[in-house]
């Protein structure tokens, strides 16, 4: 299992690091991403991920009011929305795409969300519909 | 007078160096869209088998322009205004309060097109004049699937108006129709449209808000400009190969349709340029409903979707 | 000779028995694309052309030249016999010319190497499409060039075979031979022109008026797609690419010179920069250059007028050229 | 050639810096590996591999009298930035010979001047290495060269070597730099200066599309004619084979009926280049 | 001139910090080897549960490199002559026995060692070598051989490849001039041994608060492991207040930061152990920081930690160590037993300062902390010498920081020269475009953090496979200076132009690797980081796929390192300038202190005269007269030259961005357009208007209204005062600080003018922290009655008529008893401005929940704002007292100072940037904006004008919530590019596991 996790520099990162410091443990799959900000998350990347064999992808941000850029996290579930309705509509097992707001101090919240979501991708299996194959 | 007359005058009215209109094909019925000098007035036709948007053809003529538009051509324009990219003050419209158009492809099985001098609108009937004789064919069997679910039969911004105003409606009964299939379901049936994709991009190149000159599917290994470092070139976003297969052109048509959330005016014309009849149009759709239903936007404002923050949706 | 039944499904049906790949008009919605079939149920008869060409069986939209990882592992090459069922003499005369350009030269081997297991079974044209305009390139709809032929009139249905490879494969039909009146039927079918539009090729005319800002106007409402050359049945333009870093595919796609990037160089420069640049060279591509070839590269199958969003006419183009 | 896609494999035996800098170049020299080099004529070019990158077109740039292949590279995509990663005994693929190669064998006994500017001195040097190599058979050699300034230059010390062995190297810069002791200018006017002689004399040029323009108007001035001027022609490859359709100038394909041209094959050309 | 700082703690730190970015040279004399303090042992920080060395390192490093600062460490000062302005000072230099140039903090010599020390930085609990580094992120991170404990044995002299080791090192005395000084040598912690009735050094399982701090930490004795000292982890773990503090026989004052620390042991204590049952004994729960009432409800709702209101009798020890607890609570006696009990020490008076009250001449309090004035809380009582921290009085961090702030501000007022850092410090900048990437990588063991997790070594060769990597190592510390030496000369040696380092979060150290490639002119933004410690090795166990993973993450940094460009700083002109939104205490002290470091300021205030709620005060609870100081204040302010003072007046628009600001002020006579650099929001706070408790009846006042009325002489007879109206409930959750002490002010003036006055206090918690407490006691003891109420059982106010009667439950008596006072007064909230909404978004700063300003970070950045240029003074941040209102706007004048002092600011080189190429004009990315940074501008073409969007850049966050927007990729935010994400996801991956 393959999960792409991007988390905004400001609260998941540092949340994701928390969980870390707290020796909280999640599994391997997880792989993150630092970006500056959940609302810098192109759709396109997410897409990308798919389409190179990712199993799942993770958006991550601060809470609702707690964007470091004020807005971002609000573009964020807005991309995050659409395409997810998008893929939903296509029939694409949309689960696999995440929206998990994080905050620094939510280590464990990161770590458990973590470990519930592999679980999730685990009974939907191996990620196939995007995955590119010559 | 008839429509047409009225057409004409108010394009003769408009003082503009330029016409964008309809005129009619010498081989088949179907209405070409032309680039006229204001005394080729008199070749202009429309009719309802004048089917493009003319909002893409307006941004490469400089100066002032007049135009025949439809109610989604005239959205088409109004968004390209908002973005920047048409000035109104360069622009005449002679709108027209829009009944629907007839697909071409339709009307192809019913008559030998060849045959067809001239069609008109009677009432609820599509009336063929033939090389010999004339020939009626409800409306509604000839009409443009997408004029069915049209929210702007009348445009929403002209200068001269012809024809009487008509209430658009917001009907997604489709859509839903279609997301009550089963997930499996869903899938089979897009992956057998994206599956028949050429990815000619004629859904990008006809329409009216894929302006951009280079778009994010394209090749990477493109220069910029003859100052630019190899790195900046690399740097070209590429997401997707060359290769056409059912995953990456479905990618492809998600990607495409994502840029449109908000935007897109819903003239059909993705849906009409594509030589595989794929139903692009429905992927619109559904993002126009979660636009309107779970964001509740409203494509008339003036402030753009992404930009109205306190709709964030649930 | 004269077949009695579908003759074409149950050819199919012996042709994948015999394990070809078989590619035939299927039906999707309203239209027919030519594409792979895996049962004789797939493929539908009942069009006049379908949306793509024929091409595809002998030069597919992907096709994969060499696998790598350190260095090349595989270089896969078809090994199946290739049919192509139910083309029109239009498809039919442009797989010859596709011969032309890969087979001349440089031997393309992948071209290569399916075209030398083809097998072609054409359909004679009963009816014309509004744009179909392949008589006046000399080309007779109603005796196509291929392996087999098929045609059928007044409900029977002709069958004959100019080739080795088609006449050896009709000898696994019953097939009797056609009677005098039969024959004399078949040849005045043959010999009537259907009624299609036509195409006037000035080639003189065309070498003055290269430069001539004909060309501007007629691509004012290009929109640089690749409808068509993607729909094109004598299209070859390709490209290569690699996808994947440390190990993948070197694969080739179709290409259209309709796109600004087909010839962008790396310097930036760009020799055909302009899409009224790049639409006349596909018009002087299909009349003019490839006559040192000996051929016109167009066949008259009308596709590219039929589809082109912005209703450009290559009939009218070509015709009306000042 | 089996299969023409297929390049053979290569090893890449020397790599030498020749421009540092935004647009640097570098010359390679490879080997095949597994089987002896393919024979090929000046101008003549091949198609280098860099899997998962792909492939690039390179003219070779040694004279097929000298041992293995050179082709020298500048940076400016995915492939040519790879190449520049690479090191000696990095193994790229390669495809060739292809391409038309000058008629070297027709200009026996005649004068040869080669017009170059920056990296368009490729082609220009396998031209001059053959002739110095067969110097029985052609008569005068002038080597006329230029580029922006004296970092540009390619070929430098081999260059430098001619001057010093007698040969006749005019080089040339557009600017003034200390320590130069040769022609400031365009390589146009460093051609109107030099006034080579018409009579019996090939004039082969290649460099930056304007250089060849203006270049050319001169030597019409000094009385060549169209034939007797070659040029070779830049243009997207992909195949290389004549096949993609990328490279095509009306029924040519510079891959397989170019890159040399004559100027009277270019003249007659509806599309100018 | 140039300044002393006295003391390497967070305040110390601070302070010289502030000076340093403000051009003020600084000497940092620490007593230890390493600066740090106190903090550098904290595992976290209340209320945010930030990681305390992830917050307090980069502040050290900072402080190590900063060029301003001298560090002189294992000294003291032993003699100070001259006066403010002109200080001699003498400094006497310990010997390390290592030579500071020469170590590089390898800690070869420490593994070998034999001594076995006790660890100080460890409280004991585990032991540590004679030659040592007392904590890995030390800084400076040079070992020192602790003479009392060495043996002579002579290893680590021949050990020590740098031959650092120097037994024969001497003392050394420096003399240094100085302009001022900053005493902020910290406080003392409480000896536990005292209270010998809880048996601590006694019972092996009663620990104090430090040490369980230590024992919570990852770096602690069982590396963030809690267990007893016989190895069982606690199941039931008691913390008992108040552990030499409020205690007549040791100190009676109140610690001030216990309780929220317990609270914080709590919670930690929870997640660490998750099924354990944690108890906090107390008499009052004093958690009244900004966000620390909601800390501690967040412990008992949601971590179940259980707080008494009760006083522990004694401890008892069992057989298997377990402890019997006996305690006081309702008048009744309980016993339960607990298997680990915590002391929460409270702080001391640090014992240098009695050293330093001599050597300095200061005055010192009843308790021993430094003497300091309300209306001047920073200064002693010797001019020129200021204090920070705790050791004028107990404080927590937020406190110390801002305080460490205001005595910069102050101690710059005598520094006349400011120097900065010249560029050309740094050698000139290799020009790397168009070479080929060549990338160094150094993957981190971080000791045993990394390393016993993820095969390291497998993982710096698989880099040496990885496209472009031309050299790969891996190395004990990436952080430490030896591996800085060795960064830069694999840097020369390979011709390297990326450099990939894999350890840690790129929160802590990224700065300090980035300092590293300019130190050998690589641009700084050449350098990508790869997380392997909090993301990898510390969340994962199964070493295989640990190490798998850190191969994706590798292989992606290394896939983005390729991409990276060389990036320049931002450089903006500064306007000397401020603007202070409100003209309250806060605002005129700032304006003030700004006036006298030079810097004009424009004061906008919306009523019509200045003085906010001071207006409102009429006496201290130390029994100073604040009329006198406000009418002072105004007077200063109004007639300094560099002060324009706006009333009734309002900010109608600010424009621009740091430095760089241009706003319209609409005044009585007209806008006023004016321009400045930074921003300070002082827009004060109010008095709660109740809702409850028949507010609005004449007898029901509050007690801003029973201040005005004695100061008009009306002296009640009979008072009854009701606690936390407004504050500490569902609609309002914090605690608003003041009002217990306001309660107590009222109620001791009251007896003071009428010592027959009946006074009742109605209370939840008092919270008269620091030396607060004292007037509590005195209270106590002058017949104020003071009854608990909980907020289950509230007390009820009828009113009959004119009349009012409070009936309240008495927890001793256990009944309901009836009180007809002659007023009852509310200690109203203290609730945030109504217009700080108007304010926000006018200046794009964030409120908090409850409406007050947010700052960038609750603990080490109390005045900033998140959007640079932009500070918080006073109320408008929490409710305060009058010094803490002073110090935090002093605190705001010192950090704008670190802007306004200079003439151009250097900002961070992230931020958006459009190919102009590729653009089209849309503005879709102008409206996505959050701080309109995108414009839409003409550019000259050789054919004629186009249009594309251009960024400014000083305005620019970098959030990239434009780049996300362009459907075309046009514009990017540079070091997060469309194509070095898409890069680094596909190679993270490409690895398969």
């Amino acid at each position: 299992m393959k999960i792409v996790t991007f988390a905004c520099n400001w609260c998941s990162y540092a949340g994701a690091d928390l969980a870390g410091v707290s020796r909280l443990k999640y599994p391997e799959d997880v792989r993150i991403v630092r970006v500056m900000c959940s609302g810098m998350v192109n759709p396109a990347w997410i897409l990308r991920a798919f389409r190179q064999g990712a199993d799942g992808v993770v958006i991550t941000g601060c809470h609702p009011g707690d964007c470091h850029y004020m807005v971002g996290n609000y573009y964020a579930k807005k991309r995050y929305l659409l395409l997810k309705e998008l893929m939903k509509f296509v029939g694409f097992e949309d689960e696999r795409l995440k929206l998990l707001w994080a905050s620094a101090s939510e280590g464990k919240k990161f770590a458990e969300e973590m470990d519930s979501f592999k679980k999730l991708i685990e009974q939907l299996g191996e990620q196939k519909q995007l995955r590119w194959t010559p | 007078m008839n429509e047409i007359e009225k057409i004409k005058d108010a394009l003769k009215s408009s003082n503009a160096e330029k016409i964008v209109a309809f005129v009619r094909k010498e081989s088949e019925p179907r209405e070409v869209l032309k680039v006229l000098s204001p005394n080729e007035v008199d070749k202009i036709s429309f009719s309802p088998l004048s089917l493009n948007n003319p909002a893409k053809l307006l941004m490469q003529i400089n100066g002032k322009v007049a135009v025949v538009a439809k109610g989604c051509d005239s959205m088409a324009i109004r968004q390209l205004i908002k973005e920047g990219k048409l000035k109104r003050e360069n622009l005449f419209i002679v709108g027209i309060s829009c009944k629907g158009v007839v697909d071409y492809r339709k009307l192809a099985k019913f008559v030998n097109l060849s045959e067809v001098n001239d069609v008109e609108l009677n009432g609820n009937d599509l009336v063929l004049k033939l090389k010999n004789g004339e020939k009626r064919i409800p409306f509604l069997e000839v009409v443009d699937e997408n004029c069915l679910y049209c929210g702007h039969p009348t445009p929403v911004i002209y200068d001269v108006l012809i024809g009487e105003p008509r209430e658009g409606k917001r009907d997604f009964s489709d859509i839903e129709q279609f997301e009550r299939l089963s997930r499996e379901e869903r899938w089979n049936y897009w992956i057998s449209q994206f599956e028949r994709c050429i990815r000619c991009h004629a859904c990008r190149s006809v329409c009216p808000l894929c302006y951009c000159e280079e778009c994010m599917v394209d090749p990477s290994n493109l220069a910029v400009s003859p100052m630019s470092t190899p790195e900046e070139k690399a740097s070209y976003p590429r997401i997707l190969g060359k290769t056409v297969n059912a995953r990456d052109n479905t990618i492809y048509h998600l990607l495409r349709v994502l840029h449109h959330a908000g935007r897109c005016v819903g003239c059909g014309e993705c849906e009409r340029a594509c030589p595989m009849e794929l139903p692009l149009r429905m992927l619109e759709r559904k993002l126009e409903k979660v636009v309107v239903e779970i964001f509740g936007y409203d494509l008339n404002e003036d402030i753009p979707f992404f930009s109205k923050l306190d709709i964030v949706g649930d | 000779m004269i077949y009695e039944g579908e003759f074409l499904k149950d050819a199919i049906s012996k042709l994948l028995a015999d394990g070809y790949r078989v590619f035939a008009p299927s039906r999707v919605g309203d239209f027919h694309v030519f594409r792979e079939i895996s049962s004789a149920e797939e493929a539908d008869f009942n069009y006049i052309l379908p949306r793509n060409s024929a091409k595809v069986a002998v030069f597919p939209q992907n096709e994969i030249l060499i696998e790598y990882g350190d260095w090349i592992e595989r270089v896969p090459m078809e090994e199946k016999r290739i049919a192509i069922v139910g083309v029109r003499a239009c498809d039919a005369k442009a797989i010859k010319l596709l011969d032309k350009h890969f087979l001349e030269g440089f031997v393309d081997p992948y071209y290569k190497s399916r075209r030398e297991k083809l097998l072609t079974i054409a359909i004679a044209c009963n009816n014309a499409l509004i744009n179909c305009f392949c008589q006046s390139l000399g080309i007779n709809p109603r005796k196509p060039e291929a392996d087999v032929v098929v045609s059928e009139i007044d409900g029977r249905v002709f069958v004959s075979a100019d080739t080795e490879i088609g006449k050896s494969f009709l000898q696994g039909f019953n097939l009797r031979n056609e009677n005098e009146e039969e024959l004399e039927i078949k040849k005045r079918f043959e010999s009537e022109e259907l009624k299609m539009r036509e195409i006037r090729v000035d080639v003189e005319k065309l070498k003055k008026s290269f430069d001539s800002p004909y060309w501007k106007e007629v691509a004012i409402n290009c929109k640089s797609c690749g409808v068509c050359t993607y729909l094109c049945p004598t299209c070859f333009c390709f490209d290569i690419y690699d996808e994947g870093e440390k190990r993948g595919v070197r694969i080739r796609t179709w290409d259209s010179c309709q796109f600004p990037l087909h010839t962008l160089e790396s310097s930036s420069h760009n020799p055909r920069a302009e899409k009224w640049q790049r639409l006349r060279n596909r018009f002087y591509d299909k009349f003019y250059y490839t006559l040192r070839k000996g051929n016109y590269y167009c066949v008259g199958c009308g596709r590219c007028i039929d589809f082109c969003p912005a209703g450009i006419d290559i009939v009218n183009a070509i015709s009306e050229v000042r | 050639m089996e299969n023409p896609y297929v390049p053979y494999k290569a090893q890449i035996t020397e790599v030498k810096d020749e421009v540092k800098g935004a647009r640097p170049i570098k010359t390679f020299r490879i080997k095949l590996v597994d089987r002896d080099r393919f024979d090929y004529k000046s101008g003549q070019g091949c198609l280098v591999s860099v899997f998962g990158r792909g492939e690039s077109w390179f003219t070779i740039a040694n004279s097929p009298t000298r041992p293995d292949l050179e082709f020298s590279v500048l940076k400016t995509g995915k492939v040519t930035a790879k190449l520049h990663e690479m090191k000696p005994g990095d193994i790229v693929g390669i495809r060739g010979p292809l391409g038309r190669a000058f008629p070297l064998e027709d200009w026996k006994g005649m004068n040869i001047v080669t017009i170059g500017g920056g990296i368009g001195q490729t082609p220009l040097r396998s031209i001059y290495q053959y002739v110095i190599d067969k110097e029985k058979d052609y008569g005068d050699l002038m080597i006329i060269y230029g580029a922006r300034t004296s970092r540009d230059l390619v070929y430098k010390d081999e260059l430098f070597k001619l001057i010093e062995d007698g040969y006749n190297v005019q080089l040339s810069i557009d600017n003034p730099e200390k320590d130069w002791k040769y022609f400031v200018g365009f390589v146009p006017d460093n051609v109107k200066r030099l006034k080579p002689n018409p009579k019996d004399t090939i004039a082969i040029t290649c460099g930056p599309p304007i250089m060849i323009k203006i270049t050319l108007n001169v030597l019409r001035e000094l009385g060549f004619r169209e034939d007797q001027i070659y040029t070779t022609l830049e243009r997207r490859m992909k195949c290389g084979l004549g096949k993609c359709g990328k490279c095509r100038i009306e029924s040519y394909y510079v891959c397989k009926d170019g890159p040399v041209f004559n100027y009277a094959e270019l003249s007659a050309m509806l599309e100018k280049v | 001139m140039s300044v002393l700082v006295v003391g390497g703690g967070i305040a110390g730190i601070q302070a010289s910090l502030d000076l340093a970015e403000s051009g003020v040279k600084v000497y940092l004399v620490e007593k230890l080897p390493v600066i740090g303090g106190r903090m550098s042992q904290l595992d976290k920080t209340f209320p945010t549960n930030d990681c305390a060395m992830c917050i307090l390192s980069p502040k050290l490093n900072e402080v190590a490199r900063h060029e301003n600062i001298e560090i002189i460490n294992n000294a003291d000062v032993v003699a100070l002559e001259g006066s403010a302005g002109n200080f001699k000072v003498k400094i006497r230099k310990r010997p390390l026995y290592v030579d500071r140039e020469k170590c590089t903090g390898c800690g070869v010599c420490a593994t070998l060692c034999p001594v076995n020390a006790v660890d100080e930085y460890n409280e004991g609990m585990n032991f540590r070598s004679a030659i040592f580094l007392r904590y890995p992120q030390a800084v400076p991170k040079v070992f020192a051989i602790d003479k009392s404990k060495c043996i002579g044995c002579g290893i680590c002299y021949n050990a020590c490849v740098a031959k650092a080791v120097d037994y024969n090192q001497k003392e050394e005395i420096v003399e240094l001039n100085v302009s001022s000084i900053i005493l902020a040598p910290g406080g003392r912690l409480f000896d536990a041994k005292k209270r010998g009735e809880y048996g601590y050094g006694i019972y092996k399982n009663v620990i104090t608060s430090i040490q369980f701090e230590r024992l919570l930490s990852a770096t602690g004795p069982f590396e963030g492991h809690v267990y007893r000292s016989d190895g069982k982890v606690p199941k039931r773990i008691a913390i008992i207040q108040c552990v030499g503090s409020r205690d007549e026989k040791t100190n009676p004052y109140c610690s001030s930061v216990c309780c929220t620390y317990a609270t914080k042991h709590a919670i930690l204590a929870k997640e660490h152990i998750p099924d354990v049952e944690v108890h906090i004994f107390a008499m009052d729960v004093r958690t009244f920081g900004k966000g620390f009432e909601e800390y501690a409800n967040r412990a008992k709702k949601e971590y179940g930690v259980i707080y008494h209101k009760a006083r522990v009798a004694n401890i008892m020890e069992k057989k298997d160590g377990n402890l019997l607890i006996k305690y006081e609570k309702d008048g009744h006696s309980y016993e339960e037993e607990f298997d680990l009990v915590v002391l929460s020490i409270g702080f001391e008076a640090n014992e240098e300062l009695r050293k330093y009250s001599e050597i300095f001449g200061i005055d010192l309090n009843e308790f021993g902390f430094v003497l300091t004035d309300s209306f001047a809380p920073i200064e002693t009582s010797k001019p020129g010498i200021f204090v920070a921290g705790v050791a004028s009085e107990p404080r927590d961090i937020p406190e110390s920081v801002a305080m460490a702030s205001a005595s910069a501000a102050k101690a710059s007022e005598f520094a006349t020269e400011r120097s900065f850092a010249k560029k050309e410090e740094f050698p000139p900048e290799r020009n790397v475009i168009g070479e080929a990437p060549r990338i160094g990588v150094f993957v981190c063991h971080c000791g045993v953090n990394i390393a016993s997790t993820v095969d390291v070594v497998e993982l710096a060769e698989f880099a040496k496979t990885l496209e472009n990597v031309v050299f790969a190592d891996h190395v004990l510390f990436a952080c430490s200076a030896d591996t800085q030496e060795k960064i830069k000369r694999a840097i020369n040696d390979y011709e390297l132009n990326r450099i990939v380092v894999a350890a840690c979060t790129p929160r802590t150290h990224e700065p300090l690797f980035k300092r590293t490639l300019m130190e050998v002119g690589l641009n700084p933004y050449l350098f990508e980081f790869v997380n392997i410690r909090e993301q990898c090795s510390w969340v994962h166990t199964d070493r295989a796929r640990a190490t798998e993973k850190a191969k994706a993450l590798l292989s992606a940094g290394v896939a983005k390192a390729k991409l990276l460009e060389p990036l320049q700083f931002v450089e903006v002109e500064v306007v000397k300038k401020a603007l202070i939104i409100g003209g309250g205490l806060a605002g005129m002290v700032s304006a003030l202190e700004l006036a006298k470091q030079g810097i004009e300021s424009y004061i906008v205030e919306k009523e019509s005269e200045l003085g906010g709620n001071l207006r409102h005060i009429y006496y201290t609870i130390d029994g100073k007269n604040p009329q006198e100081f406000l009418k002072r204040l105004i007077k200063e302010v109004e007639s300094n030259p560099k002060i324009k003072v706006f009333k009734s007046s309002v900010v109608e628009s600010v424009e621009g961005f740091v430095g760089n600001y241009k706003s319209k002020i609409k005044t009585p006579n007209g806008v006023e357009e004016v321009r400045h650099g930074a921003v300070i929001v002082a827009t004060g706070a109010r008095e709660y208007k109740p809702k409850e408790f028949n507010y609005g009846h004449p007898k029901v006042i509050t007690q801003v209204e029973l201040e005005e009325r004695i100061a008009k002489g009306e002296v009640p007879n009979s008072v009854l005062m009701i606690q936390c109206v407004g504050s500490r409930n569902e609609e309002r959750p914090y605690c608003s600080r003041i009002c217990c002490q306001v309660a107590i002010k009222n109620a001791l003036k009251i007896k003071e003018l009428n010592p027959d006055a009946e006074v009742f206090v109605l209370f939840r918690d008092m919270r008269t922290y620091g030396f607060l407490e004292k007037y509590y006691e005195k209270a106590s003891k002058q017949g104020v009655v003071f009854v608990h109420y909980t907020p289950e059982n509230p007390p009820k106010v009828n009113v009959n008529g004119e009349e009012v009667e409070v009936e309240f439950y008495d927890e001793i008596l256990g009944e309901n008893l009836i009180a007809k006072p002659e007023l009852v007064v509310l200690s109203a909230a203290t609730v945030p401005n109504e217009d700080n909404e108007i304010t926000s978004k006018l200046l794009k700063v964030p409120l908090d929940a409850n409406g007050f300003f947010l700052e960038a970070h609750p603990k080490l950045r109390p005045v900033d704002f998140s959007t640079e240029g932009i500070f918080l003074a006073g109320i408008a941040h929490s409710p305060r007292l009058i010094p803490e209102t002073i110090s935090l706007s002093l605190a705001s004048v010192s950090r704008a100072m670190t802007l306004l002092s200079k003439d151009k600011l250097v900002m961070d080189a992230n931020k958006a940037e459009v190919t102009k190429e590729r653009c089209d004009a849309c503005g879709i990315c102008v409206k996505a904006c959050p701080v309109n940074a995108i414009e839409i501008v003409e550019f000259k073409t050789r054919t004629g004008v186009e249009l594309k969007a251009s960024v400014k850049k000083a305005v620019c966050l970098g959030c990239g919530i434009c780049s996300a927007s362009c459907p075309k990729g046009a514009i990017v935010v540079k070091g997060f590019t469309f194509d070095q994400i898409k890069s680094a996801v596909d190679n993270l991956l490409e690895v398969v596991v």
